[in-house]
């Protein structure tokens, strides 16, 4: 009775294969030099600048939390779409009015800057 | 020992083992992949009990994003989990909390063995898509006209959630000359590192 | 076949383990992702009950749920940020000075 | 085509909410055009205004809507008017504070306003998905306010304590419901209060556990004692009009909601009103003795409002319409002189670089009577002196707990009381009868709290000596579907 998951499975197995090919061919069968720049990391060509570990500027994640929110909206999309012709027009000013509030959110993140690159 | 049983038993191993390896851990970005873990062997046992969407949901918007989120905002506040951490808190409490919340879960499960619970899922439960459980066609439905109400709802949370965000996270230099509240201002590495 | 108690005892053990790490862990981040724990182990054991009561309304309040999920973990981060551009600590033992 | 007739889709139902939510979009949509630092604040007040005439002219129209997830019953009503006005008073209580602070953002209003429609969404639906919904909406405007004064440490640790302490709470209350569904197969309580008895002869262990989990989670919400512990440190880390706020709506929110799900809901189940019984025993108690040996007005008030939950809890315990009655008429009387108490320690906490303890109290009276004189009638009213409403409020939740046999139960109350008026007297006591050799620097008034501090001083003592209105009022906002 798994019959609906068994293409699934397949894609993952295969994926996971080719990747740990992969992986396994480089390890065992790869030339292996380690000495002068080659060990550095690579950055398109120019010479590396900085560590690993001075700390990402903190006005990313500006970005990262008001994604995760405006995900949520197109999240509640995806089942309405599934039904909207079945709703008509009590789901389609549902929906409005959903989205006029988060509209709201998105047009006060604007008008105060919330994203601004300086 | 059927295949259905098999899959549960191997996701419940899964699931508690990288939760409980997620509490364990010193490095918060481990943490967090261990949740993730954690989260898509949920998953499964969500797609287990028919509910097909939410499995989907689950490991693309709360696995995909919010836990990326996490790891976001521990990349960024470059946590590498060798902050000292102040003293342990004494083994004594430490304990007492384990063993409150053993008993507290043995208690709960002692409520699910006794309690009746409809068998009628003794049939295949993957097979259900067919029957219209869980897919989400069915949610689509439920949602949008019974639980009209709480949808519009979470509407003005995200919003509350978007405001509270902005206020919080917003670099605001009318803040800097405080008021007599401030007893330390941000240490100078930091100002440095703030880019 | 497995029967639907034993999922809710997953459910509940997730919990269990989820308030062991609140309780326990000193990291805010890690308490906050053990809260996450909990309120997925609510949601495993919401879709528990509604396949057992063959009833759809549990999945409509588990989608629900992961809503409120992203928008506490979206302001909760913002406070941890904010309180760590104060600070440059995130253990949470040390933020005593209020202590009475 | 889906039919949606039956769909009760009123409006009218939800006039309060709606106006509430447009108020809050124009303060975010102008706050984001043009920094206005007033203009917030008198929109606020215009759709707060708006707000409370909505709700009370919607009193005693009892119908549900929206596919039976809202039930405006009177009951929901005075919760509304109560809600309204409070957020309504604490507007104007920290208007001037804010400014002080540098921290008056336009969004504080907005969170204010939107918070408060959580508070209405909740008191107004016998629903668990509304009442989780409600909650979060109630909740997540209130961490950020508590973080308001970003650069005060302070501030940001009150903030992150009652974000850790409200997600845990919220993950119980969520399991609890997940337990009462599976028990019952719903989640709206008319239909769990149905078939109770059936319910609890077979699922009988899933009610009992997801009852307790829900209560759980409203302990922490509520600060009942096993899960008080957060309380101090936010109440006196956020910034003090925020606090009023917390000590006051929020408490009284949650108490809607549990009177709705346990009195209503499981009203079958005994053992819950002698799990209160215990409860309120040990909110007094504790909220008492702890509330004795503090040096600070506002960490005072903080434990106060502990001791006054478990006041509230004896209604709980008790159970029935005299109690419930008696519950709603307690929890207008605390909104009334908590309020002015924290009108009071906010005037004196807005002069730069005073905290409101005990050390800085001398003086007062000398320099300042009448405000020393109103903060001695609000102390008076929360420990509950004849005069004022507070001992009335405290006389009619003991009768009705001694009418239905808890003669135990009201003698402790009895005892918390006169305990609870030793350390509200050392307040008196430290501002009218010490002496200290430093002066006693001047408080600057604005019409907005003179506004508040004589509302709730009339307040107070009015209702004090004419409490029928409001005994009417309270007597008929009981559930309309018990």
């Amino acid at each position: 009775m798994f019959e609906t998951f068994y293409p699934i499975l397949f894609l993952v197995i295969v994926a996971t294969g080719i990747a740990l090919l992969l992986i396994f061919f480089s390890i065992f069968f790869g030339y292996r030099s380690k000495q002068g720049r080659k060990g550095n990391p690579y950055e398109c060509g120019l010479t590396p600048v900085g560590t690993t570990k001075d700390p990402v500027p903190v006005k990313f994640y500006m970005v990262a939390i008001l994604f995760i929110l405006f995900d949520i909206e197109v999240v509640f999309l995806y089942p309405w779409a599934v039904i909207s012709r079945k709703l008509g027009v009590f789901g389609f000013v549902e929906m409005l009015a959903f989205v006029i509030i988060l509209l709201v959110g998105y047009f006060y993140i604007l008008g105060r800057g919330a994203l601004k690159w300086d | 020992m059927s295949l259905d049983t098999l899959i549960f038993v191997i996701s419940v191993i899964v699931a508690v083992f990288s939760a409980t390896m997620m509490i364990v851990q010193r490095n918060p970005i481990a943490s967090v992949l261990y949740l993730i873990v954690s989260l898509v062997a949920q998953a499964v046992l969500y797609v287990q009990l028919g509910a097909l969407f939410l499995g989907s949901i689950l490991i693309i918007v709360y696995a995909g994003a919010i836990l990326v989120l996490f790891l976001f905002i521990i990349m960024l506040l470059n946590l590498r989990g060798n902050e000292d951490l102040g003293e342990k808190s004494p083994l004594v409490s430490q304990a007492t909390k384990f063993i409150v919340s053993i008993l507290f879960v043995l208690e709960l499960v002692f409520v699910v063995r006794s309690g009746y619970v409809a068998e009628s899922i003794a049939t295949g439960v993957a097979d259900t898509g067919s029957t219209g459980f869980g897919s989400v066609e069915d949610v689509a439905l439920l949602l949008f006209t019974r639980y009209l109400y709480p949808f519009e709802l979470t509407s003005i949370l995200l919003l509350a959630a978007i405001v509270g965000a902005v206020v919080m996270a917003r670099r605001e230099n009318r803040d800097i000359q405080q008021s007599m509240f401030v007893e330390q201002t941000p240490s100078e590495t930091f100002k440095k590192g703030q880019g | 076949m497995v029967p639907v108690s034993a999922y809710l005892i997953v459910a509940i053990v997730l919990f269990g383990i989820g308030t062991v790490g609140v309780l326990i862990s000193r990291n805010m981040i890690v308490m906050f992702m053990c809260i996450e724990l909990m309120l997925n182990a609510a949601n495993l054991a919401l879709i528990a009950f509604s396949r057992s009561l063959e009833v759809m309304d549990g999945h409509a309040f588990v989608f629900l749920v992961l809503t409120v999920a992203a928008a506490e973990a979206a302001v909760g981060l913002a406070i941890v940020l904010a309180i760590y551009r104060n600070r440059e600590t995130i253990n949470i033992d040390r933020f005593s000075i209020l202590k009475w | 085509m889906i039919d949606y007739t039956s769909a009760g889709i009123d409006f009218g139902l939800i006039a309060p909410e709606i106006a509430l939510l447009v108020t809050a979009f124009v303060i975010l949509l102008i706050s984001s055009i043009r920094r206005l630092n007033a203009f917030p604040i008198y929109i606020a007040f215009i759709g707060l205004v708006v707000t409370l005439a909505l709700s009370i002219q919607q009193w005693s129209n009892q119908e549900s809507g929206f596919f039976g997830m809202i039930s405006c019953d009177n009951f929901g009503i005075a919760f509304k008017i109560l809600f309204s006005a409070t957020s309504l008073l604490v507007l104007l209580l920290g208007y001037r504070y804010m400014i002080a602070r540098g921290i008056d953002r336009p969004e504080y209003s907005a969170l204010l306003l939107i918070s408060t429609m959580g508070m209405m969404v909740m008191a107004n639906t016998t629903d668990l998905v509304v009442m989780f919904l409600g909650l979060e909406i109630m909740s997540v405007p209130l961490y950020v306010m508590a973080g308001f004064a970003r650069r005060s440490l302070r501030s940001n640790e009150a903030a992150i304590k009652y974000f850790m302490m409200g997600a845990f709470a919220s993950a119980f209350l969520l399991m609890g419901i997940a337990f009462v569904y599976g028990a019952s197969g719903t989640t709206e309580l008319r239909r769990i209060v149905a078939d109770i008895s059936f319910i609890s002869s077979r699922h009988g262990a899933y009610i009992y556990a997801g009852a307790a989990l829900i209560l759980v989670g409203f302990g922490f919400k509520v600060a009942a004692v096993p899960f008080h512990s957060w309380v101090p440190d936010v109440y006196e880390g956020a910034p003090t009009p925020v606090t009023a706020f917390f000590s006051v709506a929020p408490k009284a929110a949650g108490f809607a909601v549990m009177l709705r799900i346990f009195l209503f809901g499981f009203a079958d189940l005994e053992i819950l009103s002698d799990v209160f019984w215990v409860l309120s025993v040990l909110t007094m108690s504790v909220g008492n003795i702890l509330a004795l040996r503090q040096g600070n007005v506002k960490r005072l008030l903080a434990y106060s409002s502990i001791a006054h939950a478990g006041y509230i809890m004896v209604a709980l315990a008790v159970g029935g319409e005299e109690a419930v009655s008696a519950a709603i008429f307690y929890l207008v009387a605390y909104t009334i002189f908590n309020l002015g108490g924290f009108a009071v320690v906010t005037l004196l906490e807005t002069r730069s670089g005073c905290r409101s303890n005990f050390s800085e109290l001398p003086g007062l009276a000398a320099t300042h009577p009448y405000l020393s004189a109103i903060l001695a009638l609000f102390m008076l009213a929360l420990g509950g002196f004849p005069p004022t409403v507070g001992f009335l409020g405290k006389f009619y939740l003991f009768a009705a707990a001694i009418k239905s046999g808890y003669i135990w139960l009201a003698v402790i109350g009895v005892m918390n009381s006169f305990l609870s008026v030793y350390y509200y007297l050392r307040v008196v006591k430290a501002s009218y009868f010490e002496t200290s050799d430093e002066p006693f620097t001047p408080v600057s008034y604005t019409p907005a709290i003179v506004a508040v501090l004589i509302i709730t001083a009339v307040g107070t003592l009015g209702l004090g000596f004419f409490p029928q209105q409001l005994l009417e009022f309270s007597r008929s906002a009981i559930f309309a579907f018990l």
